[in-house]
């Protein structure tokens, strides 16, 4: 694993509120994600941590607090902004474009490299047809890397689950991102999946140096995998710190026990 | 046995990446655009079977090949960026129009400002393709509420469009360059001094214009803004996230489709009825062709074409399938029991294939490909 | 699935078996297509005058055996009203039998005017009896149109002189407020130019006020007219649109004997579902009206006494089930007038359109073909496709139409100059070398 | 004061217009709450409920039956026509389509549309056919404060009566018999109905069954306002800008929106009309309900349309 560099803090999340009515999802969290680590956001059902990620990629806005990515502070942003900025994300159920085929969905990711416009690609010729081919040699090379080579011209809605979620994996990273969120990348895989999915989280690690924050139940998988673990329940941050450090914590253990507050 | 791919490696993405990568498709392909360029224009100059009359050329091929442009242009909104609209007919009304007051020139006083823009009249294929423009201008108008309006409700606001224009055709009689019966007449289809008079010309005039105009559609859909729409289509939450700008994809499609439809709105006035008035392009002509993109393939450019031919040919079928077999039923019992049987197709079609025929075709292609060992 | 491209299949062979063999038909017949519609909402109207118009070719065949030996052979083609499909059907049915088609009958004026450029160019006549453009009275331009016995500019004429009489004479139109209620197509709009055209003549307040297709809306109109209070309102109708209007005026109280409906809205299916309030609506009369004539008797013996009448016996005699006889046999004369010149056997469309250009109907003629009492003489020339101007007006009392007027004659110094003024525009925008009607014979 | 009666009168006619309107719209929104199927069958479906009863009446009276025991009878018969539509549609379209999205659904209910109006010409005659079941004459109201009264007539007024008893039947159907609390139950969620045991066929017949009696009473009106034909299935179109304003799945909606559109367009129509051409009724409530959904997405009593992810 590569040795995070402490003193670069890529994302930083300043006490951060949000709520639906009355309900609040989130209550002053803040944190920080370090550039190459991989960070982890545990915590039990309707902790608030899909919700944490739907904050930092621009799909929620946030009551209060602030979000300092790449060290510009926003309060507000669009998910289009927030991918322009270099945040790429998978989801819980899986949220791929069923029509269109694996190769298609992760030549997708590539929307914001493009640089042809509709004129040239309605042209498809010359420069135009050169970038799409240089695209294509991209994509194909993440194909190989997620070893999903032989169902790139399926259509996606065919595939099963653990392949769907490598595909989508794959969208992520076809956008070059600079910060991966992955929300329970492992939700329902058997072992071996599992296992795949483990080596492609930390070959994307190492690979491409991707910051990865990624989400997961399983608290072996998340122990071994990442660098620093965050604990959220009931949309309050209990504890942060190294994978050993949060395992010894008290408040984790009665929070996953289900001890009352 | 014929059809197979073993033995055909692509050592290119760019050879991966063609329309038809399969070897028999481009054969098939190469055959039909051959016929359709070359043996159909010979065998009607001749008047051989089945070209004894112009029947063919202009009750039948000449609408399918322009509905069939129309149908691609509203699968690009409807197929491939999910967008549903009731307002096809409007575009093509909007493209017709544009395009008869560009060849019949322009002339809007505006007497407060002591001025008038006045256009002189344009040449016929330049009107054409600006009518084109002039649809995609408000179809980008008329994309805008899509930002916010979804799904059937988005379909019911397309009709705003629809019935709007239907009215100021009608009712402005700018439109019409002040005609009396608020019906106008197409101008002489001169192209460079080449003038289109005779079926096989109008026929080979509109050929061109779809072909053209479907590889470039196809050239779009197969690149990075039709993954767009379609990613949009199919999860515009999760398009937003891996960066597709909503307002970029959706107006887009909305433009490209709407030039599409008004060209095809424009051929429709100009090549196809010659004289027209707004009731040419009604809400039912929305809905066929929303039928045809539907039946043919929602997503699919050469789903548009068999859509077309079905829903064009099917009905006219119906129609002319008892008289000619010599059943002893009057007018009014065949149309009623061509509503009857048409209506139960589509029904019938949509259970059995709600994807329409471009998936029964490309299911049949697997299967021939296995064929005869289906293991 | 494999049912469904094997049912595409067969309809596929069908269609490549039927639609494009010849017809095997006997090469001694005259072919004749009918336009007609008997489904969709102007079904109500179109039904009764297709019913006259294939009764009457039947007659001529089970009468006469044809004519002159030449049997009509005819087929029905559904429009729906529908231009596209008015189109599709004139290609279907154009070029089938021995000589093609002998002339085009529309009974849309939308599909006439999508038609007149290609029957010029397929040289088959287009008939128009009471319909379609006006500006095509002026034969030396359009020299396949023939809008018989009355355009809607002479329509409009006579519709004015009616109300001038009623009023006490044209003087009294000044100042007056007549408005036009009208289908807003290119039907509905014909007679606006001519209107206006009188209006300044004769000093009256002219108001035309469309109704959308198909016209089952008209509340707001119908306020509106409540609220100016025109003296009269002319009806520009067709199908649902006409009794609609008349069902309005009685909502809002408007005198019924103030409407005046132009012919196309002056039958039994415009009054009837209006019932009681129906009484006292006037309309124009395309000549003929309702009622049974020596022809009708000929019907009744040769076609429904065998069963082969095509709709029921006590609707025969209806105004335009007449109509579809008095087109039917005008359509027949031409023929006939043509075989004159080019032998009896099957003819083209453009030696029939020789027939239609020398057609000269006398009382004397009239009165043996049966049509005694509901025409008047016809006389067709290169300079005057309209060969009538004439016209009625009738009043429904509740159970019947009767006639209340003598018979006026449509102005031609007031159309004449407006005929010449359009047909020499569309002449030029087609670049068409007007005939010199003089040189015709 | 004559302008302000003559204002009076064009709002009172249009809101008993939009109405009308609303009675079409009643079925959409029925079929739409408890199936999701945007059914534009609707207006074919007022045509054949409209000849059924119509043509049954005119054969019962020839007979000689009297009037009251005809009308009954001629009701009763076109109920059973539309129960057997219902149930062909459920069994034939709608069933072997269920779980298919949206847009497959309405373009279903369009080929529906074409069968049905075949069917019923072929089988009732394509002529038009009086109804007189209601008077259609006028009141003139306040003829003492405005010269020529207000304008009122009497279909109208039987219409909204109608409309509103309707709306109440509807409403206790729906919150007091068992058939109607399940269909509610449908509405909201299909799979968690089907799991508790209520047979989702049988629901959607019954809305269907529903939706097609509620056709029915607006054949009465609506054929005694046009005489019936063909022309009655334009009504269709007529009533879509009015449940997109109520919203799709309101019942209260469909006739707030009738309301909305009614007196809109009419007040457009008079005032507006004129100097812009005429005929502006024609697209005025098209554009009425694309300015709502700009507001409301989901229309006037819609329920909320949530993303989630």
């Amino acid at each position: 694993m590569r040795a995070p560099d402490t003193n670069d803090i890529l994302l930083e999340v300043e006490r951060v509120v949000l709520s639906f009515g009355g309900v609040k999802a989130l209550r002053d969290v803040s944190f920080n994600i370090r550039k190459g680590e991989i960070r982890a956001i545990i915590g039990p059902n309707g902790a608030g941590k899909t919700s944490m990620l739907n904050v930092i990629n621009g799909f929620y806005r946030p009551n209060h607090g602030a979000i300092t990515f790449k060290g510009r502070t926003r309060a507000k942003m669009q998910p289009f902004e927030a991918a322009r900025g270099g945040i790429a994300r998978t989801f819980q159920n899986v949220a791929l474009f069923k029509g269109m085929s694996a190769l298609d969905n992760i030549m997708a990711g590539r929307t914001l490299k493009v640089r042809r416009g509709l004129l040239w690609q309605v042209l498809r010729l010359g420069p135009a047809l050169a970038e799409e081919v240089e695209h294509r040699r991209k994509v194909e090379e993440i194909i190989d890397f997620l070893e999903i080579e032989t169902i790139r011209k399926v259509p996606v809605g065919r595939l099963p689950y653990g392949l769907q979620k490598r595909v989508e994996l794959g969208r992520a990273l076809a956008m070059e991102p600079d910060l991966l969120l992955l929300d329970e990348p492992m939700a329902g895989m058997n072992l071996e999946e599992k296992e795949d999915m483990s080596r492609f989280i930390i070959d994307v690690n190492n690979h491409y140096g991707t910051t990865i924050a990624l989400i997961e139940h399983d608290m072996a998988v998340v122990m071994d995998l990442s660098d620093r673990v965050a604990v959220l329940d009931h949309g309050v941050k209990i504890a942060d710190g190294t994978p050993d450090e949060v395992k010894r914590s008290q408040v984790v253990i009665d929070a996953y026990l289900g001890v009352a507050h | 046995m014929l059809y197979r791919e073993a033995g055909q490696f692509k050592t290119t993405y760019a050879e991966d990446m063609a329309i038809f990568p399969i070897r028999q498709d481009r054969i098939a392909l190469a055959i039909l655009v051959g016929i359709a360029f070359i043996g159909v224009p010979l065998l009607a100059t001749f008047h051989v079977w089945p070209f004894g009359s112009d029947y063919l050329l202009w009750a039948i091929l000449l609408p399918f090949l322009i509905l069939a442009l129309a149908a691609i242009g509203t699968n690009i909104l409807v197929g491939y960026c999910g967008q549903i609209s009731l307002g096809s007919g409007a575009f093509m009304a909007i493209g017709a129009y544009s395009a008869y007051k560009l060849a019949t020139g322009v002339h809007i006083p505006l007497a407060s400002l002591g001025f008038a823009i006045a256009i002189p009249p344009l040449p016929v294929l330049a009107s054409i393709l600006l009518g084109g423009l002039m649809s995609a201008g408000v179809g980008i108008l008329f994309g805008i509420p899509s930002l916010r309006i979804k799904g059937l409700y988005l379909a019911v606001a397309t009709l705003a469009a629809q019935f709007f224009f239907d009215w100021a055709f009608l009712r402005l009689p700018w439109f019409t360059n002040y005609a009396p019966s608020g019906s106008v007449n197409a101008p002489e289809l001169d192209f460079f001094g080449v003038v289109v008079r005779t079926p096989v010309e109008r026929y080979l005039l509109c050929l061109l214009f779809v072909t053209v105009l479907a590889v470039l559609a196809k050239n779009l859909v197969r690149g990075n803004l039709g993954r767009q729409w379609m990613a949009i289509r199919d999860m515009d939450i999760a398009a937003e996230l891996i960066g597709i700008r909503p307002l970029y994809a959706k107006l887009t499609a909305f433009a490209v489709s709407s030039f599409i439809i008004g060209v095809a709105g424009a051929l429709w006035g100009f090549v196809y009825l010659g004289s027209w008035e707004p009731l040419a392009f009604s809400i039912e002509r929305s809905l066929d062709l929303l039928f045809m993109v539907i039946i043919g393939g929602l997503g699919s450019i050469m789903g548009s074409f068999i859509g077309a031919a079905f829903i064009l040919i099917v009905p006219i079928l119906l129609n002319v399938l008892p008289t000619e077999l010599g059943l002893p039923l009057s007018t009014q019992t065949i149309t009623h029991l061509q509503f009857i049987i048409f209506g139960s197709l589509i029904c019938y079609l949509l259970i059995k294939e709600p994807h329409g025929f471009a998936r029964l075709i490309s299911i049949g292609k697997e299967k021939l490909r296995l064929w005869p060992f289906p293991y | 699935m494999a049912g469904i491209a094997r049912n595409v299949l067969i309809l596929a062979a069908a269609l490549s078996g039927a639609a494009f063999s010849a017809p095997a038909a006997a090469q001694n017949e005259q072919f004749v297509p009918i336009l007609s519609y008997r489904t969709g909402p102007y079904a109500v109207n179109g039904a009764p005058y297709a019913n006259g118009v294939v009764d009457y070719y039947n007659l001529i065949n089970e009468r006469d055996g044809g004519i002159n030996g030449v049997k009509i052979l005819f087929e029905e083609c559904e429009t729906a009203y529908a231009t596209d499909k008015g189109v599709e059907c004139y290609e279907r049915l154009k070029s089938k039998g021995p000589t093609g088609a002998a002339f085009i009958n529309p009974l849309s004026t939308g599909i006439t005017f999508a038609l007149t450029e290609k029957t010029a160019t397929d040289k088959i006549p287009i008939i128009t009896m009471g319909y379609g453009r006006a500006d095509s009275k002026n034969g030396a331009v359009f020299a396949y149109n023939f809008p018989l016995l009355g355009t809607y500019w002479s329509a409009a004429d006579i519709a004015i002189q009616h109300i001038a009489k009623e009023l006490g004479g044209f003087d009294k139109l000044k100042g007056r407020k007549i408005s036009l209620l009208y289908h807003d197509s290119p039907y509905g709009k014909e007679p606006i130019p001519m209107l206006q055209v009188l209006a300044q003549k004769y000093g009256f307040e002219f108001t035309p006020i469309p109704v959308t297709h198909p016209g089952v809306e008209q509340k707001s109109q119908w306020l509106a007219i409540r609220q100016q209070r025109p003296d009269y309102v002319l009806v520009w109708g067709w199908g649902v649109m006409n009794s609609t209007a008349i069902k309005e005026a009685a909502a809002v109280a408007y005198p019924r004997d103030k409407l005046v409906g132009v012919w196309w809205s002056g039958a039994e299916p415009d009054v009837t579902p209006a019932g009681d309030q129906a009484a006292g609506y006037k309309s124009l009369m395309l000549q003929h009206g309702a009622g049974k004539f020596p022809v009708h008797a000929d019907l009744e013996k040769y076609i429904y006494a065998k069963g082969k009448g095509s709709t029921e016996p006590g609707k025969i005699g209806e105004v335009l089930y007449n109509r579809g006889l008095a087109n039917a046999m005008l359509g027949v004369e031409a023929i006939r007038k043509a075989q004159e010149k080019f032998g009896k056997k099957p003819l083209t469309g453009e030696q029939v359109r020789w027939g239609l250009e020398n057609l000269i109907l006398t009382d004397a003629r009239i009165k043996e073909l049966g049509f005694e009492g509901m025409l008047k003489p016809v006389s067709i020339s290169c300079s005057d496709h309209e060969g009538a101007r004439y016209g009625r007006v009738q009043q429904w009392d509740g159970k019947g139409w009767k006639i209340i007027s003598d018979w006026y004659t449509a102005d031609e110094s007031l159309i004449e100059p407006l005929v010449a003024d359009v047909s020499a525009k569309y002449a030029a925008e087609k670049k068409i070398k007007p005939r010199d009607c003089a040189k015709e014979t | 004061m004559i302008a302000f009666g003559q204002f009076l009168e064009v709002l009172i006619g249009g809101l008993m217009s939009g109405v009308l309107y609303s009675l079409v719209a009643l079925g959409f929104v029925l079929i739409f709450k408890a199936s999701g199927v945007f059914n534009y069958a609707q207006g074919a479906m007022v045509l054949l409920a409209g000849l059924a009863l119509v043509r049954a009446l005119d054969l019962l009276v020839a007979n000689g039956f009297p009037l009251w025991v005809a009308v009954v009878l001629a009701i009763g018969f076109a109920a059973v026509i539309m129960a057997a539509t219902a149930w062909l549609i459920e069994r034939f379209v709608i069933g072997p389509l269920v779980n298919q999205d949206a847009l497959t659904l309405f373009m279903s209910t369009i080929g529906v549309t074409f069968v049905i109006e075949g069917v019923a010409e072929m089988i009732f005659g394509s002529d038009v056919y009086p109804l007189r079941l209601f008077p259609t004459d006028a009141w003139f109201l306040f003829e003492g404060l405005f010269p020529g009264g207000i304008l009122v007539n009497k279909l109208d007024v039987w219409g909204a009566l109608i409309a509103g008893i309707l709306v109440g039947g509807l409403a206790i159907f729906f919150q007091r018999t068992k058939t109607g609390r399940a269909l509610r139950a449908v509405a909201d969620d299909h799979l968690a109905a089907h799991s508790v045991g209520i047979p989702i066929s049988w629901i959607w017949f019954v809305v269907w069954l529903v939706a097609g009696l509620v056709a029915l009473v607006a054949a009465t009106v609506w054929g005694t306002k046009l005489g019936v034909q063909f022309s009655i299935t334009f009504l269709a179109l007529k009533a879509l800008p009015v449940l997109i304003i109520g919203g799709l799945t309101s019942i209260p909606g469909a006739i707030v929106g009738g309301l909305i559109v009614g007196a809109g367009e009419k007040i457009a129509e008079v005032y507006l009309g004129p100097s812009i051409g005429g005929g502006i009724e024609y697209w005025f409530a098209y554009v009425l309900a694309l300015a709502v959904l700009l507001v409301r997405p989901q229309g006037l009593f819609g329920e909320r349309i949530i993303e989630r992810i």
